[in-house]
């Protein structure tokens, strides 16, 4: 909801305005448009991460010393809020928003003076091995081993879902290095170089055709022990910490943006229509739903955002976030097919090439790319199940 | 920042202070008893809010003796009594009649508001009509020059409080446009059909036939109303969005009680993740609500009429969703005790079900949200 | 849905109308469409099914040799829909489609003789002993118990839930004649008069302001045995036998007459306003959406209807039935309370004195009523969460 | 009843054989492979559906070298196609282009028919527009006259198995109103922009160019098309209901597979309550929409229009939800899997998901719905 903002909270939204405008080429634009993933391809991504860098705007979140800007809550949000907004390619949040935290809090100097000065230039970009194919919502029956042997641990394994494994340069590990015991205990959290001899990575095609997920084998690979984050066999306490991060952030300014080109979509599909208004009518009701769905999400995250600040714990908010912002965003791509009508079915490849002598509207294609991507909204990151397993186990506690 | 703190504190007094109050005056006993009784007037503990409490006129500005707190202490107040299921006539009287009566000061006015405050005079808001449903601009009453004075002809629907009532503000129809009037209860030709409501609360449906009444009646400028009763109408949604907060907040602390010691096959009910899941579902209903009605009532008071009649209906679209989720929710995990007069969780959920559909259910607030959608860039 | 009928269903359709215009007054028919619950008070319930009785349709289903008609499955529908459409009030099922299934399928010679005939007449009007405080969904951990004494059985213990107990003249209860071993063990159904010495009713009001429902304590009450259908300690074969005649039947004829009203009710809600045309345009979406669900579970009632006829066990058909039947009947009653508007407000009672001077809208009383009843739609009769486990079972199973 | 169970008897024939053909010849990758050549001409199955099994002409009369078996017919083999995936280009084919030809008898329809049910010629139904979406009656496309014949401006959007169709049968207007027309695929004028579609089909935008036709292309009389059309396109919608069947008792039954098989916890996740609820739920929207779609596929040969049109929207409108319930609860419950190309699952929603929009989503059949209510009594 736009209401009336501080003159320091103007003044950073007019800076990322004109930074925007100047910054955000046309080919970036299209880029953040056409994602229809959870972040855009690493070409664009990484492209405009970089440039994020060059302004110190690639961390925000970072504490100070590190690179970040120290913003209030609200400032954090204008600037999730405009970047949404101008359609700047979302980023993928491996480094600076995975692991990058995990380095700071538990890191070596050493480890923080290796890593996260690439993670904040875009040098280097993460991937992260977290599920197995046995182990999905049970991270904790993790099977993949790395073995110590002098300086190095030696891997054998397989990790799956493994977003832009195709890309990095670096990857982040959950590894089981105790056997026996409770399965949470003996899992260590390790960090080392891609590619390596003895890992293969094998394409996961999804239902949207797109290339984003992979398996990763591992075959004995040998990595460095200084790669070791915290102790050994200490790592669960640590992946927790990860995925409270990666539930973490807002939804809505994202939410918002989606929803204003579903509202563009709808106005330029209805006036081309020669039918009657009741469909354009009906729509709108289903429009206005969403959006007052997105003001409330948006509400309870700026409650989450003045919370922090207030260093209160995060509890439940980003279980209660992931639920309502992963359900709301696969809403609105329902919506999004239904806005496209009969274009719906035309699959081919989101690019410039849609125009032409007869063309088809990008929107349209768009949508069921991201209604079919976004059915794993409510599985990744701890599936919608476990999120609200979490919550109640919460409410009963207390 | 530091503004904000400190009258964040103001309200958590004043929501202490009133809780407590509550709890001794407002039992679940008391208030039956009260209710089953105030066929003519508030229960008594409408009294003690004014003389024992002086909390009446906590949202009105410090020079019309209040404590300037605005749409927050409506909204800290509302919910307070919410859980207590206390809500009539604070609605009526303060919200929407003080709210009116604020922005429109003179003699009379100024003299009402004072009896207001000292809880010996209670408002209710005559403006809806049997055809009128959610239209706030739909009005027939007739409205007439008298002499010096006007005439009134027509009927209101369901007033709220009306039995309780020693004055109505109503809405009248003539030429200029809507007009409102001060009207006292045992004016001539004003003639109520009484009736409880399913909260415990009365209202009326009221034939004004022939009405006379003077000059000084009318509440500014004759023609002038509409934007006032719009202004009126979206305060008491948001404080109707803030009384549902506290009932919701009652149903859940006492569905959580009632799965954790109901056992079935041998086990508590919550061991169930059904039910488990149910109850996460409300929770996050109830918190959103509960969220963008604080978050609106930080501004409303300022906001310009676009603005603010988008916000309100956004919240009241959340809370109504929120207090059929929760609602439901708590009389189907309650099982067949949902259903008695015996539990709290009856009487609650009837006033929140009331409260989805007062001042237009979620369907109408989201048709005003699509009008009032800025055209797309 | 309207479909051709057979010139044998026609001839029944026609004779039941003829009939119905006959001898359905208004004053039933009034009492018919002001019954929120689930069916309507003693007083014209009862007089209505004497008057089926004397036509010989007061109990269709029953075997012909005890009073039933013989009808198709289909015949069976048309009946039930003429009278729903017609408001006839709904009767009360404890004895023609409860215990005298029971009666039929357990009962010996004497037993038929003794309770069928009453039932057919409306002489008799029985009440049902089930649940306990304790035992609500998990019926089985029952505890009213039953102790032989000579030709006696005494009762102590309490029933909940017993709708009309304050008009019954008979009962049928389960009660635990043996302790210890499975729970399922050890229950047997037992039939008496009441009132008896020893038996307090305590009448339970409902949130809907109704009286419908009550607990029935029994102190030392002694009751005869030839009142114990089928063997001592084997009542929960014939308990489970119950339940699934109780859970069958049909919700269409009742929704679609239900969905007629609300769509005469809005039309005369909306008619009178003089506001925009939007909010007539979406309630009647949502009416649409309503009468679509009806035409499916109609749909799936037919099939049932025809598949019993075949002689197919009923299976999970009730438990499908009722959670689709129980759930729209909910939601219809959403609509109604939108549709009543402010005067879904309005407590007074559904009689003619909502007329006068300045009448209120029954239909809007009526609506509030019935939504407020109409939660306990998902939890009587073995709530909705344990009909969808043994759906859900029976899948898993297959 | 007697000609009932004969005919459901030959149904079920119709059915086992076709299945068993579609077993042999069109498992899951076999399918892949077919249809990632076919850019030009229909998957290799589509021949042997007419040559070895004959059973293209299983709803047309007997009289068309048909097997009689009318709505019902198609609706077995829509089924039992979905159950493989494979629907395409029956529905184009058979249900509207046979259709509309054997309503329009005539020696040019007659010998068209022939070569179908042969399986040598493939038809499209050219009429959707870029502007239409549902509309039925939203035509633009020019039609004139020419000399003794027609010629034809305009284009046509999203024409499934145009690319593998030997003749479209398609919609114009003139003056005189909507006019179908026969027009061979190679016809001078007509370009194709081909595309695949997400259920592994193909399809096409069509530009009609100064298209010059003879007088025999005109099926029926010049502007008396629309009935036509929407008889036609009810009977399609009919037929992708049934589809869904198809489409949804192989996703309950994979799903059902899988989470027997799948632990998490330690135990198969079959065991938790949440996804067991999730499962009834599945199956009773499916259980609903084929019970609709039965019953309403019983009726509709002879059902007038406004009977048709409710009854076929209302069908719709469970299926649409069932395909949404169904589809959508089969992706959460294989997790992961569920997203990826490898399983049939996610094939079978795409499949799903299109049919939940196609010929209308249902916001747009309960419109209709209730504009076809009769008024109130």
């Amino acid at each position: 909801m736009a209401w009336a903002l501080t003159a320091a909270e103007t003044a950073l939204r007019d800076e990322v305005r004109d930074f925007l405008a100047r910054e955000l080429t046309p080919e970036l634009r299209a880029a953040g448009r056409r994602c229809s993933g959870i972040f855009t391809d690493y070409e664009y991504g990484n492209r405009w991460h970089r440039v994020l860098a060059k302004r110190g705007w690639s961390v925000p979140n970072w504490p100070v010393e590190h690179g970040g800007t120290g913003w209030t809550a609200m400032q954090h949000y204008l600037f999730a809020a405009e970047l949404a907004a101008a359609d700047a390619p979302p980023r993928a949040p491996m480094g600076p928003g995975m692991v990058a935290p995990v380095i700071i809090a538990f890191g070596t100097e050493a480890q923080k003076r290796a890593w996260l000065p690439g993670i904040r230039s875009g040098e280097d970009y993460w991937c992260q091995g977290y599920s197995e194919p046995q182990s999905g919502s049970d991270l904790a029956s993790l099977q993949c081993k790395a073995v110590r042997d002098g300086d190095h641990y030696v891997i054998n394994g397989t990790k799956i879902w493994t977003t832009h494994a195709q890309y990095a340069n670096r990857m982040f590990c959950l590894v089981r290095t105790t056997s026996g015991g409770k399965p949470q205990q003996g899992i260590s959290f390790l960090c080392f170089d891609i590619p390596a001899p003895g890992i293969t990575i094998r394409p996961i095609i999804s239902i949207s055709g797109d290339h984003e997920l992979n398996q990763v084998f591992f075959d004995d690979v040998r990595v460095p022990a200084d790669g070791l984050i915290g102790e050994e066999n200490q790592g669960w306490a640590i992946a927790k910490y990860l995925l409270q991060h990666e539930r973490g952030g807002a939804w809505a300014p994202m939410l918002r943006a989606r929803l204003r080109r579903l509202t563009a979509a709808a106005d330029a599909a209805f006036s081309a229509s020669g039918g009657d208004a009741h469909e354009a009518d009906d729509m709108a009701l289903r429009l206005a739903e969403a959006e007052c769905a997105i003001d409330a999400l948006e509400a309870t995250e700026l409650q989450s955002l003045r919370a922090q600040a207030r260093g209160e714990q995060p509890g439940i908010r980003p279980s209660m976030g992931k639920v309502l912002g992963s359900e709301l965003r696969q809403r609105l791509t329902e919506l999004g097919v239904e806005i496209a009508a009969h274009y719906a079915a035309v699959d081919l490849p989101l690019d410039d090439g849609l125009q032409g002598e007869l063309p088809i509207p990008e929107d349209a294609v768009f949508s069921m790319s991201a209604y079919l991507n976004d059915r794993a909204a409510s599985i990744y990151a701890g599936s919608n199940e476990v999120q609200r397993n979490i919550v109640a186990a919460h409410l009963l506690a207390n | 920042m530091s503004t904000l703190t400190e009258q964040d504190e103001t309200l958590a007094m004043l929501r202490d202070s009133l809780a407590r109050y509550l709890d001794d005056n407002h039992g679940f006993e008391q208030r039956l008893y009260a209710l089953r009784k105030a066929d003519d007037a508030p229960p008594p503990f409408w009294q003690g809010l004014a003389s024992e409490l002086d909390l009446l006129g906590a949202a009105l500005p410090e020079s019309q003796g209040g404590l300037g707190g605005g749409m927050a202490a409506h909204l800290a107040m509302m919910e307070t009594l919410g859980g207590a299921l206390a809500a009539e006539p604070y609605l009526s009287t303060m919200v929407i009649g003080a709210g009116l009566l604020q922005r429109h000061p003179g003699a009379q006015a100024d003299a009402l508001l004072k009896r207001i405050v000292a809880g010996q005079a209670v408002l209710a808001f005559a403006h809806g009509e049997p055809q009128s449903r959610h239209d706030r601009a739909d009005v027939q009453t007739e409205l007439a020059r008298d002499g010096g004075g006007f005439r009134l002809n027509g009927r209101k629907a369901v007033v709220h409080a009306a039995p309780w009532a020693s004055h109505f503000i109503m809405s009248a129809r003539s030429g200029a446009g809507l007009s409102l009037l001060v009207v006292p209860r045992e004016t001539a030709g004003v003639r109520l059909r009484a009736y409880p409501t399913r909260d415990g609360g009365r209202a009326a449906d009221i034939a004004f036939g022939d009405v006379r009444l003077p000059a000084e009646a009318l509440l500014g400028a004759e023609g002038s109303a509409l934007p006032q009763i719009e202004r009126a109408l979206d305060e008491a949604t948001l404080a109707v969005c803030a009384e549902s907060i506290g009932i919701m907040r009652r149903l859940m602390r006492d569905t959580l009680d009632y799965v954790r010691q109901r056992k079935q096959f041998g086990v508590p009910i919550s061991s169930f993740q059904v039910l488990r899941h149910r109850l996460a579902d409300m929770h996050m209903a109830l918190e959103r609500a509960a969220a963008l009605t604080a978050s609106v009532g930080e501004h409303v008071d300022t906001a310009d009429h676009d603005e603010r009649a988008r916000a309100v209906s956004s919240a009241k679209v959340a809370a109504a969703k929120a207090c059929k989720a929760v609602g439901q929710g708590a009389v189907q995990l309650h099982g067949g005790m949902g259903m008695t007069e015996e539990l709290a969780v009856g009487h609650c959920v009837r006033r929140a079900t009331l409260i989805e559909g007062q001042f237009g259910p979620p369907a109408w607030h989201l048709r005003r949200v699509a009008k009032l959608r800025p055209a797309a860039t």
